[in-house]
């Protein structure tokens, strides 16, 4: 609360109240995420990782209390950067982390990096800053776009499937995964459906025209809560027994307590699951259900390590963030225990990690979970990574 | 010895929903004449004035004004060559204030508007004359008050004083003195009679009395089609009238 | 203009904006200076709004699309500066310049066809042509998609002014605001205004009194979408960043809100209006309360919502009637 | 051309026509009759669709929760209107958008505040979850089905309600002519608030025939609102049957028009860019379409007589 005591004299300070310079003995960090409007599922489930990721620190980092400073970006570019510039300039935090959407990201990334702030993207994976505007001072614990549906491609080319069917939200994001899927995919594309987004409210004419183009499997990426709605619609389609669904980012831990039974046995690739096999995961994995009562999703999996990474770093330097190039350094190296076991970054600081195929299981409580299938990539690099000019 | 006619309507015809408003109505108003038109609600009394006006279109027949076949001309055109039009319910421009009100109609007189910079009320060239008409009206002690602030009587006045800023050659005046006290009727009634001696006069009226002392012919529209024209003595003694319009057996 | 409280109260926000930058300074919270030029920003952009609405009574529902025209403009040229090394694209005069001419050239086409209709139907083509423009940046994959387009050098004023300085930029901002609030009190009161505001009273009486307004409103149309765009050549700058998002019909809603809120048909209300929505927003999403384990900041919609409502209902000329004096267009 | 499919895709538009219609219906009589802008219309929408999958919940039978939802729906209109909309029909288009657009704000947020940020999913009876077969080899959601008999009943009980009776009377007066039906000594104020309250109820079957399709989610009403208001504008504000068959036409442009749009593209330009254009062009197909309509008939398709001229 006291941070919020804060904001409100500072607000005084347009009036003419000076402010006190901050406590300089705190770890301050900001998290940008989504609170509001609809998507604010998403962020319920990073902040709730967050916290926990905290209480597992003892809400402390090298000694230091930690202050984790929340924003709610709207959904909307403008409203995060201005909470970006709030975080770097009012709040001076040492970190910003969060970032859900690409276009906040983009939107905010000059605000941070501009101000010699580093920041921790814990969902968004735009291209560009994977590649050709990479910066020493970003970093990521997600993952870039193409490399989740260049896994699926993989797995398609695996199981036979020789005519495929792409569909996928019109906007950055939907068309990197259609790249990412073309990349690796060698069969034929018999049909593409780029949908309107955000608004679309109804697949039946692109389900129809896959009904009609009959290929071996169907391939979407529909994102938070187009997932439901294309789950759904394609359950009632009756499609499943003819067209095969295989997913990325479509079906996650915040809508399978809605679509569970409709998303049973269905197919998807991501870089990791809640029983991936490691100490680290199965404390989080555990200790979230046991806080929160219900599976916590990748986002949440990604939030948690944006904080260990920052703990890594700030251990590492003995809790002095004076020194920008040693917390650099120190970040680079991230030396934790991830959720995915270890962790490494490439050089354009994006994770360099394994890819898993899983499946959506109903777990011993009858809750929906997914399950590791079989292990695609080891140790993937994007593609965009070469065209980063950082060593 | 007649003047010239400066209005010809020549069978109009005008339908609303198989309902004919003006049915092959034939009439001429002569430079300098107050005529004046009568006859029951729902006769075509307003239908006429907009269709003079080209407010609204006519299915048939022809307007010349001065000699002039008016057809093709749009609302502000007809305005542009000298047809004033008064309204039956006062529109005038609520937010503005009186001086403000006539200062808009001069200045539509004043070629075009396209002018950014230079402040309104501080343009001599359209004060002056609006002033002037103010006190031909004599609104002028009026001046700074809003529309709003107006009596009745005052708006009606002011009604007048927003066609007549127009420096028409002609004046289509719908039922000028609707819903007003005795008093201000007569005070209109001197205006009227002012006015007619530098305006030719179109005026449609309730108020026979303003009617007959004021009209130099009139005519009687019936069911949408003029039935007579004469002057005032004509009129009263016509049997045909007497009988549409009064309702008395002949 | 006589000198009315209103007079000094305006004078007043007048001369606490110019101190913004010292204010900010002396408070060692650089925030609030970018904080205070997108305010700034938005209100140039709603006072040119204004003019439609509160003057002239054409309620366009797309005027953010002009916001994202000039910031467009500015990101392309960047863009092209950046990549292929067309260094000419970064001149802020030849930017600027692009700016004025695509807004007014769109403006125009839009209002063409628009201003053949009224009431809601305006509002609906107005709203339709800029989610068209909306959905064509969405479309263009060349400059970021919805993505959107990051800013890597401001517009090159050569030496005039350095757009970098954050304080240089607040002042081009502040300058450029009392030109558009002087510039709208001069049309406002001019023979054009006139016509526009007399067109709003009573159009039936306009053109019986011989005035054919469509030109006159056409002109009004590009006039505020050229002032939009230059706003969004502002905004570019100031951000860094341009996306599709800028030109959504939910912005041009922010831009009617902060302007009724403000008090329409007066020349300060959109200032007002910006000052206290975006200020408001802030302020309400940092409430220090809870109440049963929920942060009420987070749910300031629920108060904005029933706020925006009581407003209308019980103050009809926004912050107008809260100030005193009388501030019936300056 | 693909024949089979085309009829598909001209079933899945008159689907999503009805749908619109059946939101549109409501918000052209609140237009025309008392010339009120009521954005929050969508909420209306949502309402209905939240409390369908509530009753759902409890009932454990879509159907019952169906004709739950009605009521509560009308009911929630009726205080809507009673609290905040009475006080605006004489007001400005503004005011009332804006006062409008502040009930979205709270009825999103409230939404969120009761039922939570994710969305709820609406359960279908097995009978309903089906497909048919409307010809071989053709199967057809057997849902969808329903959406469109449910809309066509629909409309054909507003045709009868709008010509034939003396509430239909007052409705088509009032659109046309709105001094009229005080002076014919109406209780004007009880007329509103039952007209309304149809709207309302009008709403929350849209929303709760949708819910199960589009999933029910917080502001799954914006977005089906500008589609509404995009219907009624072309049909012409305060007509049933304009925004019957504006609705209709949107449907099946929607539709048929975003399956084919990509090889109708590629008659006229280089396959590539036809297949990077027609995402962005279906998108703004019925901007488009109403822009067009607008700029022929300013008016929309079939303005009610007297109104605006």
């Amino acid at each position: 609360m006291n941070r919020k005591l804060i904001s409100l004299v500072s607000a005084v300070a347009l009036l003419g109240v000076p402010v006190m310079a901050n406590a300089a003995d705190n770890v301050k960090i900001g998290f940008v995420t989504t609170l509001s409007t609809g998507a604010g599922a998403i962020g319920k489930d990073m902040r709730e990782a967050v916290d926990l990721a905290v209480e597992h620190l003892g809400g402390k980092m090298a000694g230091k209390p930690v202050e984790i400073i929340y924003e709610d970006d709207e959904f909307k570019p403008e409203i995060g950067k201005q909470k970006t510039d709030k975080l770097v300039k009012k709040d001076k935090v040492d970190f910003v982390a969060g970032f859900i959407w690409s276009h906040v990201l983009m939107a905010s990334y000059k605000s941070a990096v501009d101000n010699g702030t580093f920041l921790i993207s814990s969902n968004a994976g735009p291209s560009a800053l994977a590649g050709k505007l990479c910066n020493e001072d970003f970093f990521s614990t997600s993952w870039q776009n193409d490399q989740t549906p260049m896994a699926m491609g993989e797995v398609l080319n695996q199981r036979g499937i020789k005519k495929l069917y792409i569909m996928a939200p019109n906007y950055a994001a939907g068309k990197n995964m259609v790249t990412g899927v073309e990349r690796t995919f060698k069969g034929e594309i018999v049909g593409k459906d780029m949908t309107k987004f955000p608004d679309q409210l109804d697949f039946s004419a692109e389900l129809a025209k896959v009904r009609a183009a009959k290929p071996d499997a169907l391939f979407v990426f529909y994102p938070g809560k187009h997932g439901a709605q294309f789950m759904t619609q394609y359950a009632q389609a009756d499609l499943a027994s003819t067209v095969p669904l295989y997913t990325t980012f479509t079906i996650d831990s915040i809508s399978l307590p809605r679509i569970g039974e409709q998303a049973e046995g269905s197919l998807m690739t991501m870089f990791w699951s809640p029983d991936l096999d490691n100490p680290t995961n199965k404390k989080f994995v555990a200790d979230f259900k046991a806080k929160y009562g219900h599976y916590p999703s990748h986002y949440a999996a990604q939030s948690y390590d944006s904080i260990m990474l920052i703990d890594s770093a700030v251990e590492k330097v003995k809790g002095d963030l004076s020194n920008h190039d040693a917390v650099r350094a120190a970040l680079k190296e991230a030396d934790f225990k991830s959720i995915r076991g270890d962790f490494k970054f490439g050089n354009n600081h994006v994770p360099i990690q394994n890819f898993y195929l899983r499946q959506v299981v109903k777990d011993a409580d009858g809750q929906y979970t997914t399950k590791i299938v079989s292990t695609v990539y080891e140790n993937h690099q994007d593609p965009y990574a070469q065209e980063c000019k950082m060593k | 010895m007649t003047a010239p006619d400066i209005l010809v309507v020549d069978k109009l015809v005008k339908h609303y929903d198989g309902l004919l408003a003006t049915d092959d109505l034939s009439l001429k108003v002569r430079e300098g004449e107050l005529h004046a038109i009568i006859g029951p609600n729902g006769a075509g009394k307003t239908t006429l004035i907009k269709q003079l006006t080209g407010e609204i279109a006519s299915d048939s027949g022809s307007v010349l004004f001065g000699g002039k076949n008016i057809h093709r001309l749009s609302e502000s055109e007809r305005s542009h060559i000298g047809l004033a039009r008064s309204f039956q319910i006062t529109s005038l421009f609520k937010d503005f204030t009186v001086l403000e009100n006539v200062i808009l109609a001069v200045q539509a007189h004043k070629g075009h508007s396209f002018r950014f910079w230079k402040k309104v009320d501080q343009d001599r060239t359209l004060t002056d004359p609006a002033l002037d008409i103010l006190r031909r009206l004599k609104l002028e002690d009026r001046k700074d008050e809003l529309v709003s602030a107006l009596s009745h009587g005052e708006q009606r006045q002011l009604e007048l004083a927003v066609a007549l800023a127009t420096e028409p050659k002609m004046l289509l005046l719908d039922e000028p003195m609707a819903g007003m006290s005795g008093e201000d009727s007569a005070r209109l009634v001197g205006t009227l009679a002012e006015l007619k001696t530098h305006y030719s006069i179109l005026l449609i009226e309730h108020d026979m009395d303003a009617v007959f002392s004021l009209a130099d012919r009139i005519t009687v529209l019936v069911y949408g089609q003029a039935i007579a024209t004469g002057t005032p003595d004509e009129i009263r003694e016509n049997a045909e009238v007497r009988q549409a319009y009064l309702g008395e057996e002949a | 203009m006589t000198l009315s409280i209103r007079f000094f109260i305006n004078a007043a926000l007048l001369i606490i904006l110019a101190l913004v930058p010292f204010l900010t300074d002396w408070a060692g919270d650089s925030f609030y200076t970018g904080l205070v030029s997108r305010i700034l920003i938005l209100a140039i952009a709603a006072l040119s709004l204004n003019l439609l609405i509160g003057y002239g009574g054409m309620v366009s529902f797309g005027h953010a699309a002009y916001i994202g025209v000039g910031a467009y403009v500015v990101g392309i040229g960047a863009f092209h500066a950046f990549e292929d090394g067309i260094d000419w694209m970064l001149n802020g005069y030849f930017q600027l310049f692009t700016t004025l001419a695509v807004s007014a050239v769109i403006a125009l086409i839009i209002g063409a066809i628009s201003l053949r209709t009224r009431g809601v139907y305006f509002i609906m083509i107005t709203m339709a042509f800029s989610q068209m423009l909306y959905f064509t940046a969405v479309g263009v994959e060349t400059y970021g998609a919805d993505d959107g387009l990051t800013i890597y050098s401001r517009s090159d004023m050569m030496g005039l002014i350095d757009l970098n300085d954050e304080k240089s930029l607040y002042y081009l901002i502040f300058v450029s605001l009392l030109a558009v609030l002087y510039l709208m009190h001069r049309l406002v009161g001019s023979q054009f205004g006139n016509v526009i505001r007399g067109t709003k009273s009573n159009e039936a009486r306009m053109r019986a009194i011989g005035y054919s307004p469509y030109k006159y409103r056409l002109t009004a149309f590009v006039i505020a979408g050229i002032i939009a765009g230059y706003a969004g050549f502002l905004m570019a700058n100031l951000s860094d960043f341009v996306s599709p998002d800028m030109m959504h019909w939910t912005r041009s809603g922010d831009l009617i809100i902060m302007i009724v809120l403000g008090g329409i048909a007066n020349l300060f209300g959109p200032l007002y209006g910006a000052v206290v929505f975006l200020m408001l927003g802030e302020l309400l999403s940092s409430i220090p309360l809870t109440i049963g384990g929920l942060s009420v900041g987070e749910y300031w919609q629920l108060i904005f919502g029933p706020l925006l409502i009581f407003i209308v209902l019980y103050a009809r000329n926004g912050i107008d009637s809260f100030l005193p004096g009388k501030g019936r267009r300056t | 051309m693909n024949w089979l499919l085309l009829l598909e895709q001209v079933l899945n538009g008159f689907q999503l026509g009805l749908l619109l219609f059946l939101l549109a219906a409501g918000l052209t009589l609140v237009f025309g009759i008392m010339d009120m802008v009521n954005l929050a219309h969508g909420s209306l929408y949502m309402m209905g669709a939240y409390f369908c999958a509530t009753f759902t919940n409890w009932t454990g039978s879509f159907l019952i929760a169906a004709i739950l939802t009605l009521p509560a729906v009308f009911l929630v209109g009726v205080v809507v209107e009673i609290v905040a909309l009475r006080n605006l029909y004489a007001r400005d288009h503004l005011d009332q958008v804006l006062a409008t657009f502040g009930l979205i704000l709270f009825f999103n947020e409230l939404t969120r505040l009761i039922w939570g940020p994710i969305g709820l999913s609406i359960p279908l009876p097995e009978f309903l979850s089906t497909t048919v077969e409307i010809i071989p080899g053709v199967p057809y959601p057997t849902f969808r089905l329903a959406i469109i008999l449910v809309g066509f009943l629909v409309a054909a009980l507003l045709y009868f309600i709008v010509s034939r009776t003396r509430l239909g009377m007052l409705v088509r007066a009032g659109a046309s002519n709105r001094d009229m039906i005080g002076a014919l000594g109406i209780n004007i104020r009880l007329l509103f608030t039952l007209v309304f309250g149809l709207g309302a109820a009008l709403a929350g079957l849209a929303g709760l025939m949708a819910g199960p399709i589009l999933s029910v989610e917080i502001g799954m009403g914006e977005s089906i609102l500008i589609l509404t208001l995009v219907v009624i504008v072309i049909g012409g504000i305060g007509s049933i049957k304009g925004a019957f068959i504006a609705a209709i036409i949107i449907g099946l442009i929607d539709t048929v028009g975003r399956s084919f749009l990509p090889e109708i593209l590629k008659l006229f330009i280089a396959e590539d860019s036809a297949a990077t254009a027609a995402p962005a062009i279906s998108s703004m197909m019925i901007y488009l379409l109403m822009a067009l309509v607008l700029a022929i008939k300013p008016q929309g398709l079939f303005p009610p007589k007297g109104v605006g001229r």
